[in-house]
């Protein structure tokens, strides 16, 4: 038997599961029933909370998943570093910035400049309206990437709106992830569990004092606590992350 | 016309995992398999937000009026199933990650092998 | 109960990896911390109290009944159980990972700061998803734990392993996603996530076939995470594209969300013969397969990589099989083959870094030159495939002993003819670098390769294969308690 | 209690992100536009995060949006590239 033969042999076999697997795929998919579950429990417990439920589970009930998420976003910002030379064993390997500037044309160099301050500040407001509208630290925060991008695609890399060098970008997201794990360690030393919610007093029987004041008061009788505060470490994070992968990627176009 | 909104939105994320699927396993370009990956990934997340929807339910965020006015309930009762949204969100991000790595080493290989064919590229090692 | 230096298992490599990724540059630096970390990482599991851990202080809650839920009590914080299992996999971890840190810091001119932050995800990964009570949290760890194990990979530098983390990582993609819409159909169906709470919905409850999917597609993640049989190549293509010392730490990570994960589904699905029966087969051909192509191997890393996936398929074998005792065998054997595995790894990372080469074609009549590498080879080649005084031996004993229990006499001689073929492969490649004198050898010039070692290479070496001998003397008291756990776990089945 | 939180949190991160803009793209026309059409959308976006404000009229604008912009044109002209 040849290689060309076990390629062929390979390829069939493959089609058949595939076959099998859509059919059981479709078959369970159709015949769902669904059942409203924890969402029930947490929509009737998360007003006295925040008013946006979502925001709510992603940094309260499920505050730790959403570490380990912003960790693979760290863990992949890494590893884009490590295969275009930083960090490799044996090493740093520089790679030339062969990234030219580019020549804007006159539409782009009027409108471009003042979009990104204007993509910036409304990032912003979105990242610091995370627990009460829709929006959050994620969205926020790639609303800000998508500025960057915008001076890259439009300036080219070596000279555009922005001169974030890697190192800045890295402590940038190094601050960021820190404010989120420290928040966490609050947490455990004053409630002795991790990134319990300190602030929002939502089990007063654990006496954890409400040192966080209303500084960020809004339409209800409560306090959202560290959320908003989390918000901003994964905006930090999730800018700075994205805006790496766009320099470490832009910087390896040609060769 | 009375459309299953939901069963309909559940067949159509069940056939973007299998376009996915046949993506990764039948085509020879390697950016194809990429793309492959991600339909995958976003197949699931359209499961996990067709699990979200409740029929006539409202946002799950609650207003001013709602809460003060005491009917914590009547929200929850209403409100669309927030856990599944959360999910999303998060595997957004995970898909996200996993894209710029794979995209950072296919450039990494296209580099060394001036061609983005998988045949190509696998052709010495592959037993 | 809680313990507070629970968390800090995972929060605090993670913590580590931000510093040392900020450090990077700062050689000294680098070195410093990254060895003092490690000896955090070893202390905390040993001085953290069994116990659970809720994050965010939620309790668990008296279900209402609009949740349609048919349990009395759910869980609404993400949940760590802590008991000796646990343990002792970080623990193994750790020690390991230790081995692996210091060998970068004391060998490389350069200490790089980010790989070893690499090195602390994957570590933070591991103990995640071997504590996680919460089916999405173990989700999403091991998805740091995919793209981490690529890093690896490609700190390297090279082609090859630029090859092998893309394919690793295009079907940790596809396994990922089938973990996920596993997780969908069951949240979907049954409301909870939390494994417990999940366990006990489950029961008496598996036959729908969005139950049989979820398994289906559960399974499909565990056999990937694990290099089982359809994914065994690729596992060992990332094995043989690492450096040793990674592919140390590598194999132990994959035998540990092996268990773990096994162990999860054991808790889910324990009463669906299905599953064991699929689980069973395909840990039988990943042995099968991986002991036979270790057998026809031209490059002593390729077959060491082939030989570790075998080997995983031995662990899987008595995890599927449900019995206690296979359980309990299996977390051994484990345990035993993660650490005589990593001895064998170095011996040959050694080799490698001497001669710069590990083609059997190319190595040969090493003996002379290196005689404790030599020695210290066949202790761990003799643990690894079961020779008496050492501890693979014990385990595979009681594996076999298990399988006969079970009422399935044939594994017992599928795991001794898997065995048989892992020796000979190995005494295989043993022969072909240190014994055999060849004239083609000759013609090209004999690779270097000097007796003296670097000291904390030849101490990991001596400490792997002390432990493996103590372990082979006194398996009793890890294995007792390893059937305790093996015990209560197969009670709620 | 008003929230003067949000402006100072986000003057002060639209200052940090200020501080590495450069100042090559940007004249007196520039500045003028991006304020005027900051202000238009400051008022179509209303009372956007809807913090509360205890004043006696409500805020038709969305302070945050316009303390981020100030907060940025600070951090680009303290930053002076």
């Amino acid at each position: 038997m040849n290689t060309k033969d076990i390629y062929e042999m390979r390829t069939v076999v493959a089609a058949v599961f595939l076959g099998i697997f859509s059919i059981f795929v479709l078959k369970a998919l159709t015949s769902f029933e669904i059942i409203p579950g924890v969402s029930y429990v947490y929509n009737l417990q998360g007003p006295s909370i925040a008013p946006n439920m979502i925001t709510v589970i992603l940094f309260d009930w499920r505050g730790y998943d959403t570490l380990g998420e912003a960790f693979i976003l760290i863990t992949a910002v890494f590893t884009t570093g490590i295969l275009f030379g930083r960090g490799v064993l044996g090493g740093d390997v520089k790679v030339r910035d062969t990234a030219a500037t580019r020549q804007p044309s006159v539409v782009q160099k009027v409108f471009a400049a003042p979009l990104v301050f204007i993509i910036v500040a409304f990032g912003i407001v979105i990242t610091l309206g995370g627990h009460i509208t829709p929006g959050g630290g994620f969205q926020g925060g790639s609303v800000i990437a998508t500025a960057f991008f915008l001076s890259v695609v439009v300036f080219g890399l070596r000279k555009n709106v922005f001169s974030l060098s890697h190192r800045s970008l890295e402590t940038f997201e190094g601050v960021g992830a820190l404010i989120y794990l420290c928040l966490g360690l609050a947490g455990l030393g004053l409630s002795g569990y991790y990134l319990y919610n300190v602030g929002a007093d939502f089990y007063p029987g654990l006496g954890v004092a409400q040192w966080a004041v209303n500084l960020l008061s809004y339409p209800d009788a409560t306090n959202a606590g560290i959320i908003p505060y989390l918000n901003i470490g994964i905006a930090l994070k999730v800018l700075s992350g994205f805006c790496t992968i766009i320099t470490v990627l832009m910087g390896a176009e040609k060769k | 016309m009375n459309v299953d909104v939901q069963l309909w939105s559940f067949v159509v994320a069940g056939l973007l995992v299998i376009i996915g699927l046949y993506a990764i396993a039948f085509m020879d370009n390697l950016v194809k398999k990429i793309i492959g990956v991600m339909l995958v990934g976003d197949g699931v997340n359209l499961v996990l937000i067709t699990e979200g929807f409740k029929p006539g339910g409202i946002v799950p965020i609650i207003s001013e009026k709602l809460f003060s006015s005491g009917a914590v309930g009547d929200f929850a009762n209403d409100a669309a199933y927030s856990l599944p949204f959360a999910l999303v969100l998060t595997n957004i991000v995970i898909g996200a990650s996993t894209l710029a790595v794979l995209l950072g080493i296919s450039i990494k290989l296209y580099q060394h092998y001036r061609s983005l064919s998988v045949a190509h590229i696998f052709q010495e090692d592959d037993a | 109960m809680n313990s507070e230096l629970i968390p800090l298992m995972v929060v605090f490599p993670l913590i580590s990896a931000i510093l040392l990724n900020l450090m990077h540059g700062k050689d000294r630096a680098v070195r410093v911390y990254g060895t003092l970390a490690m000896v955090v990482v070893i202390a905390v599991p040993l001085l953290a109290v069994y116990g659970n851990h809720l994050f965010g202080a939620h309790p668990a809650i008296d279900t209402p009944a609009e949740t349609g839920i048919a349990l009395g009590r759910i869980n609404l914080a993400i949940e760590y159980s802590f008991g000796f299992l646990q343990r002792a996999l970080i623990f193994l971890l750790a020690a390991i990972a230790t081995f692996a840190v210091l060998s970068h810091t004391s060998n490389e001119k350069r200490a790089s700061g980010v790989y070893l932050s690499m090195v602390m995800l994957s570590i933070a990964a591991v103990s995640a998803v071997v504590m996680a009570n919460d089916i999405f949290n173990m989700f999403v760890f091991l998805e740091i734990l995919t793209i981490s194990q690529a890093a690896m990979v490609v700190a390297k530098g090279d082609i090859g392993g630029y090859k092998a983390a893309l394919k690793y990582l295009i079907f940790g993609g596809v396994a990922g996603g089938a973990i996920l819409l596993g997780i969908a159909l069951l949240l979907g169906t049954f409301g909870v996530l939390n494994i417990t709470d999940l366990g006990n919905a489950l029961s008496g409850n598996t036959k729908s076939p969005i139950v049989l999917t979820a398994v289906g597609l559960l399974v499909i993640g565990w056999l990937f995470e694990s290099g089982l049989f359809p994914f065994h190549t690729i596992k060992s293509h990332i094995y043989s594209s690492a450096k040793a010392d990674v592919a140390a730490l590598l194999q132990t990570e994959t035998k540990i969300v092996l268990v773990a994960i096994a162990i999860i589904l054991l808790r889910l699905f324990g009463g669906l013969s299905n599953m064991s029966a699929v689980m069973v087969g395909l840990s039988v051909i990943t042995l099968a397969f991986g002991s036979v192509m270790a057998l026809v191997q031209t490059d002593f890393r390729r077959l060491l990589a082939f030989a570790a996936v075998g080997q995983a398929g031995l662990v899987g074998i008595g995890l599927s099989l449900g019995t206690p005792d296979g359980i309990a065998a299996s977390i051994f054997h484990a345990v035993n083959d993660a650490l005589a595995m990593s001895l064998l790894f170095v011996t040959v990372f050694v080799i490698y870094e001497g001669a710069k080469t590990t083609e059997f074609s190319r190595l040969g009549g090493l003996l002379t030159k290196a005689p404790r590498l030599a020695f210290l080879q066949i202790i761990g080649i003799m643990a690894v495939s079961g020779v008496p005084p050492f501890n693979a031996y014990q385990s595979e004993y009681r594996l076999i002993g298990a399988a006969f229990q079970a009422g399935y006499p044939e594994l017992g001689v599928v795991i001794i003819l898997g065995t048989i073929v892992t020796f000979v492969a190995l005494m295989k490649g043993f022969f072909l670098t240190f014994l055999k004198e060849s004239t083609a050898v000759a013609a090209i010039g004999r690779p270097q390769l000097s007796n003296a070692l670097p000291l904390v290479t030849f101490a990991t070496m001596v400490i792997l294969a002390l432990v493996c001998l103590g372990i082979g003397l006194h398996p009793g008291p890890l294995y007792d308690r390893f059937a305790d756990v093996a015990i209560t776990l197969t009670m709620g089945v | 209690m008003n929230p003067f939180g949000v402006l100072v949190i986000g003057a002060v991160i639209g200052a940090v992100l200020g501080l590495s803009v450069t100042s090559e793209f940007f004249n007196r026309k520039t500045y003028v536009t991006i304020l005027g059409v900051a202000v238009l959308i400051d008022v179509l976006m209303g009372s956007y995060p809807f913090y509360t404000w205890d004043l006696s009229v409500e805020l038709p604008v969305s302070g945050v949006y316009l303390a981020a912009l100030i907060g940025m044109l600070a951090g680009k002209a303290a930053g002076g590239r």
